[in-house]
């Protein structure tokens, strides 16, 4: 059994799907790893140290793809890249099901099993396979430290015999992983924090950061979908949202929002007039960009000054803590890999909640509900 | 009766006062029981010295008698039938001093009548009181509270028919003063056998230990009382002093359990140990302690090992486990933190808490690091922890978190959990770790339980 | 003058027995009421001087009394020896 | 009289010498203040704010400096602008005498009164106008920040599902007013700082940051100069230094250099064979670029990777957090001038040890004898 | 003498007992004093009733005049000369004593001879070692020890000699045992007045109150003698009570003063203040605290202000400074921090120090927002702060920091300094604030001290 | 026997002393001390009572130990009252 990992070529993506310690894990586990040359280089692994874990270095991205029984990455494949694929094989990779149509039609024709990291449930257990948390988290803790790099003012209190700086106001809309570290991030730099989500027991947890929480009086708590993740919510509490939203950010100096909606794009917290009131000097570190984000100006891996508010609309954060972060993601992928095989083989049980949580198509079959859904309504 | 043997009754008071009050302090309690037990040695010589026309043969064989049932009484009970032991002791106590005031009485009734009453009433009391609390902990008589509608009023009634009979025997018998005082005499030892019954049988067998202590109150009260019929300073002072001193520790005891001596005498509550059945209709038996106690065992530990989880970050106690942990490390102890890679909501969360609190990096460790560590720990103190120290996910295959690694928080020597009630928590399943025998629960708020336990530790 | 004097001695006595425990740590609760219970055997005393009274009842209750006071004594300091004894750290 | 305050033509140099709250001190004591149009604006001051405050927008440079009697600027002035300088009048910003010859040789010839907020003495009186330090401050402050944006791993400790991450390895070299604050915030987001120094009396304030201090074995304590500055050290110590630096900078993930020697260039701290040895991924942040860099690969203004390792050479880093970085350095320059008015005249007391000290050229004399020594050397 | 006078001083005792105890507790002080004073009025009203034959007319011309005199006394005397007010008292109390047992022995001669020896050798010598003590806190003798060579020797002698006097007297008088007894016991009384003057003489000013209480405690123990003399029970109760409860205070105060009580009287220390001359020559005369004082002082304020300085963060005190404000404010104070603008090493040092012990932001003011609050404040704490409180700064042109706005702690009614030494700060200079009157110094390492002052704030 | 039971009472009483003072906060210790002092001048029931010897010395030396005494108790009492009073708080 051949387990492939191909260097990634999407722009900004330094991260890669194995470290040498997961390949020695692999080995362990009775797999044969192949790894591309200068996979690791942009996250500071280099090919020697990937040799020697056991692995074996392929120039030739095309010949790993097109021969492996595994094959892991980061980022979804392209389409020339799944179409070369092994039948039958096994492909890991972040991928949202519902912006690669045309991909998961291509698994389905040559019967790839595909497991997304995105899908792993979100349950005590699957928790050392989870790199929706193990990314988010540094997503969260970078998003303060670029934001505060952009900030024309100081985080923490400060008195001095040149006057006293007040501590920088940091607003955290959604506080989901990733908003629960910007908030920890942001306390830790000694700026004063408050945050806000839709899901009512976000609260508690915020308040355990030592943060506050703004709280959108509501009549009906409706906003948790299944599975933990929050659903699009009614228009009335929009409403009342934007309105406490506005108040909050014209007074802030540092908004991060993490607000998504698995499957859907991201709810826009954030309109243009809104940004309009904002004090200049204010940045918005909008984390939910690659989902369209939750900025109404937000722009792609952008950072735009509009009339002095500055909106960084990076996508990929984690890509750039890639040690770290390919060190974790690699450790997420490696504990899935030895969840399903069985004496250095694969067993697929879809009893299992884990493996049936997280594939979407096997034996030519879609098999997560949402995207069956998704490609019913066409 | 030599003047002299009252002089030696004041020096064996002495090594009473002594004994009591090292018996008071952990460290040189076994020497206050042995300078108590000398005191004794002390009187009961310069009684026989000093007394004359004493009847040696009776009094030794019963002195012979009553070592020999002492001393395998003592030996042979079980460490865990300890408070049933001192209550049958106490019984033998009151029991004898009644029977004193009684031989007194019956060969010279123009003894006090009033005085030989109080001592026989209180002996009598304490008598059967005594064994009622024996038989509940050993578990002759239900354990549960035996109440029934009328009960305290039966009970006062006793007490005042009683009272009537000590004061004005002659109101309600024979006017002719001896065989008036002989009848309600009798009639006193009576009421007061079932007056002991009737308070003690309506208490639970968790609140026995303080219903115990005001009973050997009693019974000092008793000989007290039979030293004023004999006038006998001896008696006198060892029963004042252990009357006095008794009620201030039921009081004490009382206090540590957090409710008033009345609302244990009266209260019929005496509640069982709280059992909690969880969502899967399971029985777990818990221990409930409180920070008191809790302060007790942590100063007996030498490596203690604490775990943080979402909990204690909700209380936003992160400053007093460091508070605690400095205390214990400056009396030489171990402390270390485990931190499990899940607990908390967030990755990190438990690392940024304790960041807070500048806890030092070295101290914390993980699973892989601290799991052995377990082993030789003598305190594992759990705070707002739940999930991560399930022990189900190592053998329970049908439990959700069955096969995560959790921190073998149960072979410590004992287990400290420290949250607000019950409820599970993330994951929402039970944890059976709660009910385990080396488990003890401290409920309350990390913070404030944390803060008062600080409290108790200083104070030991 | 006699009753006053041993009325002072007792009065005093209550406060001593009053003012000498303040703080008992838990775990010596049991043990210390198993002591001062076994103090409280000093009916053992009075048990004595009782058979010294005249008429087989008294005799008699005298008996019954030295062989319960002497079970209270013996047992009573013996069994706080062994409660004491366990607390001993190893 | 007029105060004029010009808009910073210098790239990256975001800062503005007044903010409005200057600007009303100014007028309360008595000055007329002309402001140059859009000199607050990259520091997010609006002209209006200015007006506001009232000060007399002035749109032409060159109007200003030729009629203000004290003009206060930020960085030094262009040999243009200071031979269009009043003559006799009054000039203030950050200066560096010995980098600017012949500036100082036209301020001579037009008896131009030249304060420098380099050279304001260092004592506890003189605080509230010592821009130094409220500029190091920022420096220090921000280095972090920038660094740990660079940085491919985590600062802090955690315990995650996904492996435990190491709190990331800080090394502060030099620990004045920047080093002290690059310490703290370093702390602050949890990872493990060390630092040193060559004054023997900063190990203490290490410490009292929380931070450990490197010692290098020495036997005099020569490292100490006049003023609380450092000397250039004997060559034996800088040897120790070497090896001792060496060592620890190649376990540390990120080095913060501040070492500093008033008029000199900065001491060479990080040789190019040390930069060899460092892991690839670790970050040197040099706050002494300006003044040649405390690493020898160091490239002012310039952020460059060298074999994975990454150099920051920004030299201007308080420009980064302008809002700020204005605020406290016009409070400064304020304080300084408000104490040399009397009765909204300027009055040069050169018996005063703050004013004497931080002038340099007066009535066509050097007043300032380090730059008298420069130029007496040629 | 009837018999229910002893009840009558039985009772008095109840009240003496319950008055100490409650005079030891700050709450109910003065109730205790009342109960005393009642006890006191049972005592002698019963006195005067029981026994017959009383001179009443010298009697109540001696209560007459003895009440005015001690209203007088306790009317003018002023505050800050209680101490010595209570030496005149006792010295008074002692010679009473002695005088009873003096009339009694040479009325009747025959009554034991011992034990009034020993009445009026205790008695006559805290007569005059409470003079001494008097005349020292007034400075009608020189506060400081006055000592010489053989001092102790010559004590020692004294005691002897009496001791040999007071068992002996026929070995060394008259072989007349009347006569010989009457002749001993005038030396005894010589002696005692000497040796009363002797050990209080070498003892400084500054231990005095301790040498106070234990003459207290003498007195009591004269009083008690006088009881055996007269076999009266209300002396010896009382009696009794004083001389042990005062030994036990004198104890505690020793304790207080970290020295043992040998030390105390034999040690001829005694140090006075200290003061230091700070380099430019000045001398500063402060007042160096313990935290037990300390402590008492917190407690009594409402609103305390801390003033952090460089050294706290030297010491990385800002852990223990939020314990001490946690428990402050638990206890319904106010309590703010003041940030001077150059405090510490860097620009906002003090800053980041205190977010470190995660302190509310709203609670730290800056010098302008402060400055005012000094005013109505009870306790100002500087804590390793030193130029930053620096008063030369406001008035002193010559000082190098005059100009420089700094924090008016001195403005409050007291302030509490710590420091390790009387050092300067980074500025070098001397700072007169430390003398200040209403300043007083807490010496020791910041964390080490608030440690235990916290300690000691929890034990109030 | 008088001698004994006198002995008995002086030895509780002592034990009483001993044990109702445990801890005194450091403003009490003048306060209790002037107060423990003033009831040592119990002296002046002795006082009163040696008025009744007869001879004059005795009562010359009864009459200065009443006014002796007198003055420790009313003095004392009433500088210990004045001295709580000062703490009572505002
Ligand atoms: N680490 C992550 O990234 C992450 C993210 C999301 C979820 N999770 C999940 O969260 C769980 C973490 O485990 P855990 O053991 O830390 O937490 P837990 O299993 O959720 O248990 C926390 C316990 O703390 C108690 N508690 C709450 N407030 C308290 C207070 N103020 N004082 C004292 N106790 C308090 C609660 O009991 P009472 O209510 O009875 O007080 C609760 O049982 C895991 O199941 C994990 O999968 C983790
Ligand atoms: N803020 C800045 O940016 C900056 C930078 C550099 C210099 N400075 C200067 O530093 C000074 C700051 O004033 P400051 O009042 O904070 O400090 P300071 O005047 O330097 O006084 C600090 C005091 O703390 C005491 N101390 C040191 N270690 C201690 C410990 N472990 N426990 C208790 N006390 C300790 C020292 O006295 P002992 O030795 O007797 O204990 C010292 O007198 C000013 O003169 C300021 O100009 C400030
Ligand atoms: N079992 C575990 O150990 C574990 C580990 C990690 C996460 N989780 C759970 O997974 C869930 C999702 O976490 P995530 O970080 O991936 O979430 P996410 O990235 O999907 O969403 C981020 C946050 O945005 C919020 N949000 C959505 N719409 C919003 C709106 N209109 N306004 C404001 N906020 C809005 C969501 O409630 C969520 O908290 C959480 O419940 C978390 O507790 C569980
Ligand atoms: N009085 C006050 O309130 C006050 C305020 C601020 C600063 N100061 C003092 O001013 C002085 C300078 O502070 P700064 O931050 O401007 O200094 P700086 O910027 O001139 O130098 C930075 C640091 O580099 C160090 N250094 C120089 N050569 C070195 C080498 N070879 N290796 C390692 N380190 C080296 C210096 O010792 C200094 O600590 C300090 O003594 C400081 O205490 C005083």
């Amino acid at each position: 059994m051949i387990i492939a990992i191909p260097k990634e070529y999407n722009n900004g993506e330094n991260r890669v799907a194995a470290t040498p310690q997961s390949v020695k894990e692999y080995i362990q586990s009775g797999l044969e790893v192949w790894i591309e040359s200068g996979a690791g280089e942009k996250s500071f692994y280099s090919n020697q140290d990937y040799i020697d874990a056991g692995a074996k270095l392929i120039s030739s991205s095309e010949e790993l793809f097109t021969n492996s029984d595994i094959l892991i990455k980061v980022d979804p494949p392209t389409l020339d890249e799944s179409r070369i694929l092994k039948n039958n094989s096994i492909f890991v990779s972040l991928f949202q099901t519902v912006k690669h149509k045309n991909i998961i039609e291509i698994f389905l024709d040559k019967k790839i099993t595909a497991f997304s990291m995105h899908l792993i449930p979100r349950t005590t257990l699957a928790q050392k396979m989870d790199a929706l948390s193990s990314q988010s988290n540094i997503a969260g803790y970078m998003a303060v430290l670029m934001g505060a790099t952009h900030l024309p003012v100081y985080m923490p209190l400060l008195m001095t015999a040149a006057g006293t700086i007040p501590p920088a106001k940091v607003l955290v809309l959604g506080a989901g992983v990733a908003g629960l570290q910007a908030i920890a991030t942001s306390n830790r730099l000694g700026a004063q924090v408050e945050a806000f989500d839709v899901r009512p027991e976000v609260k508690e947890q915020v308040e355990s950061l030592g943060a506050k929480f703004i709280e959108v009086a509501q009549d009906t708590p409706d906003g948790v979908g299944e599975g933990g993740y929050a659903k699009e919510t009614s228009d009335e509490y929009k409403q009342k949202q934007q309105l406490l939203i506005k108040e909050k950010i014209s007074k802030s100096n540092l908004v991060i929002t993490t607000a998504l909606i698995p499957g859907k794009p991201a709810p826009v917290l954030i309109s243009k007039d809104v940004v309009d009131v904002m004090k200049p000097g204010a940045v918005i570190m909008d984390l939910a960009a690659e989902n369209g984000g939750n900025c109404e100006l937000t722009e792609i891996d952008q950072t735009i000054n509009y009339n002095g508010v500055i909106i960084d609309g990076t996508a990929n954060i984690p890509g750039k803590m890639p040690f770290h972060a390919s060190q974790l993601y690699g450790k997420n992928i490696a504990s899935l890999i030895t969840y399903f095989l069985i004496a250095g083989k694969p067993v697929i049980d879809l009893e299992d909640e884990i493996i049936s949580g997280s594939i979407f198509t096997h034996e030519g079959q879609i098999t997560h509900q949402p995207t069956i859904d998704f490609f019913d309504r066409g | 009766m030599d003047k002299y043997v009252n002089l030696f009754y004041v020096i064996a008071a002495i090594f009473f006062i002594l004994g009591i009050k090292k018996l008071s302090h952990p460290k040189t309690a076994r020497s206050g029981n042995a300078l108590a037990a000398f005191g004794m040695f002390i009187a009961i010589i310069s009684t026989l010295v000093t007394y004359t026309a004493l009847d040696y043969l009776y009094i030794f064989a019963g002195i012979l008698i009553g070592s020999i049932i002492g001393v395998i009484f003592a030996q042979k009970v079980e460490m865990t039938a300890m408070p049933q032991m001192v209550a049958i002791f106490n019984g033998f106590g009151g029991g004898a001093s009644s029977l004193v005031a009684s031989a007194e009485f019956l060969s010279s009734p123009d003894s006090t009548y009033f005085i030989v009453c109080i001592s026989v009433f209180i002996g009598s009391l304490t008598f059967t009181g005594s064994f009622v609390a024996f038989g509940k902990l050993q578990g002759f008589i239900s354990g549960k509270p035996i109440t029934f509608k009328g009960q305290q009023i039966l009970n006062a009634l006793l007490v005042l028919v009683a009272l009537l009979l000590i004061i004005a025997p002659n109101l309600v018998f024979d006017s002719n003063i001896h065989s008036g005082n002989l009848s309600a005499f009798f009639v006193v030892i009576i009421l007061a056998l079932l007056l002991g019954i009737g308070l003690t049988i309506p208490i639970g067998g968790a609140d026995m230990p303080v219903v115990i202590s005001l009973l050997n109150s009693y019974s000092g009260v008793a000989a007290a009382s039979t030293g004023f019929v004999l006038m006998n300073n001896g008696l006198i002072i060892s029963g004042a002093l252990v009357g006095a001193s008794g009620l201030i520790l039921t009081n004490i005891m009382c206090k540590g359990m957090n409710r008033s001596l009345a609302n244990v005498i009266f209260g019929a509550v005496g509640s069982e140990q709280d059992s909690t059945s969880g969502s899967d209709g399971k029985q777990i038996n818990i221990k409930s302690y409180s920070t008191e106690e809790t302060a007790m065992i942590l100063d007996a530990a030498e490596k203690v090992i604490v775990v943080p989880g979402y909990g204690l970050a909700v209380a936003q106690a992160q400053h007093a486990v460091r508070e605690i942990a400095d205390f214990l490390e400056n009396k030489g102890k171990t402390v270390l933190y485990a931190i499990h890679p899940v607990a908390g909501r967030m990755p990190g969360h438990m690392n940024v808490l304790l960041a807070e609190a500048n806890i030092s990096y070295d101290k914390l460790k993980d699973l892989d690091e601290i799991n052995p560590e377990f082993e030789d720990c003598d305190v594992a103190m759990v705070l707002g922890a739940n999930d991560v120290v399930n022990p189900a996910a190592r053998h329970d295959t049908s439990s959700p978190i069955y096969g995560m690694p959790i921190l073998n928080v149960d072979k410590s020597r004992t287990v400290m959990i420290n949250k607000r009630t019950m409820n599970p928590g993330f994951a929402g399943i039970q944890n059976e770790l709660f009910g385990y025998d080396n488990s003890i629960m401290v409920f309350g708020d990390a913070k404030d339980m944390l803060t008062d336990l600080l409290k108790d530790l200083k104070e030991l | 003058m006699e009753i006053i004097n041993v009325l002072t001695v007792f009065i005093l006595a209550i406060f001593v027995g009053i003012e000498i425990i303040t703080k008992v740590p838990p775990t010596l609760h049991t043990p210390l009421m198993s002591g001062s219970n076994a103090i409280s055997g000093i009916a053992v005393v009075g048990a004595i001087i009782a058979t010294k009274i005249d008429g087989s009842i008294s005799t008699f209750l005298g008996l019954t009394a030295v062989i319960l006071a002497t079970i209270n004594v013996v047992g009573g300091f013996m069994v706080t020896d062994r409660m004491l004894k366990m607390f001993k750290r190893k």
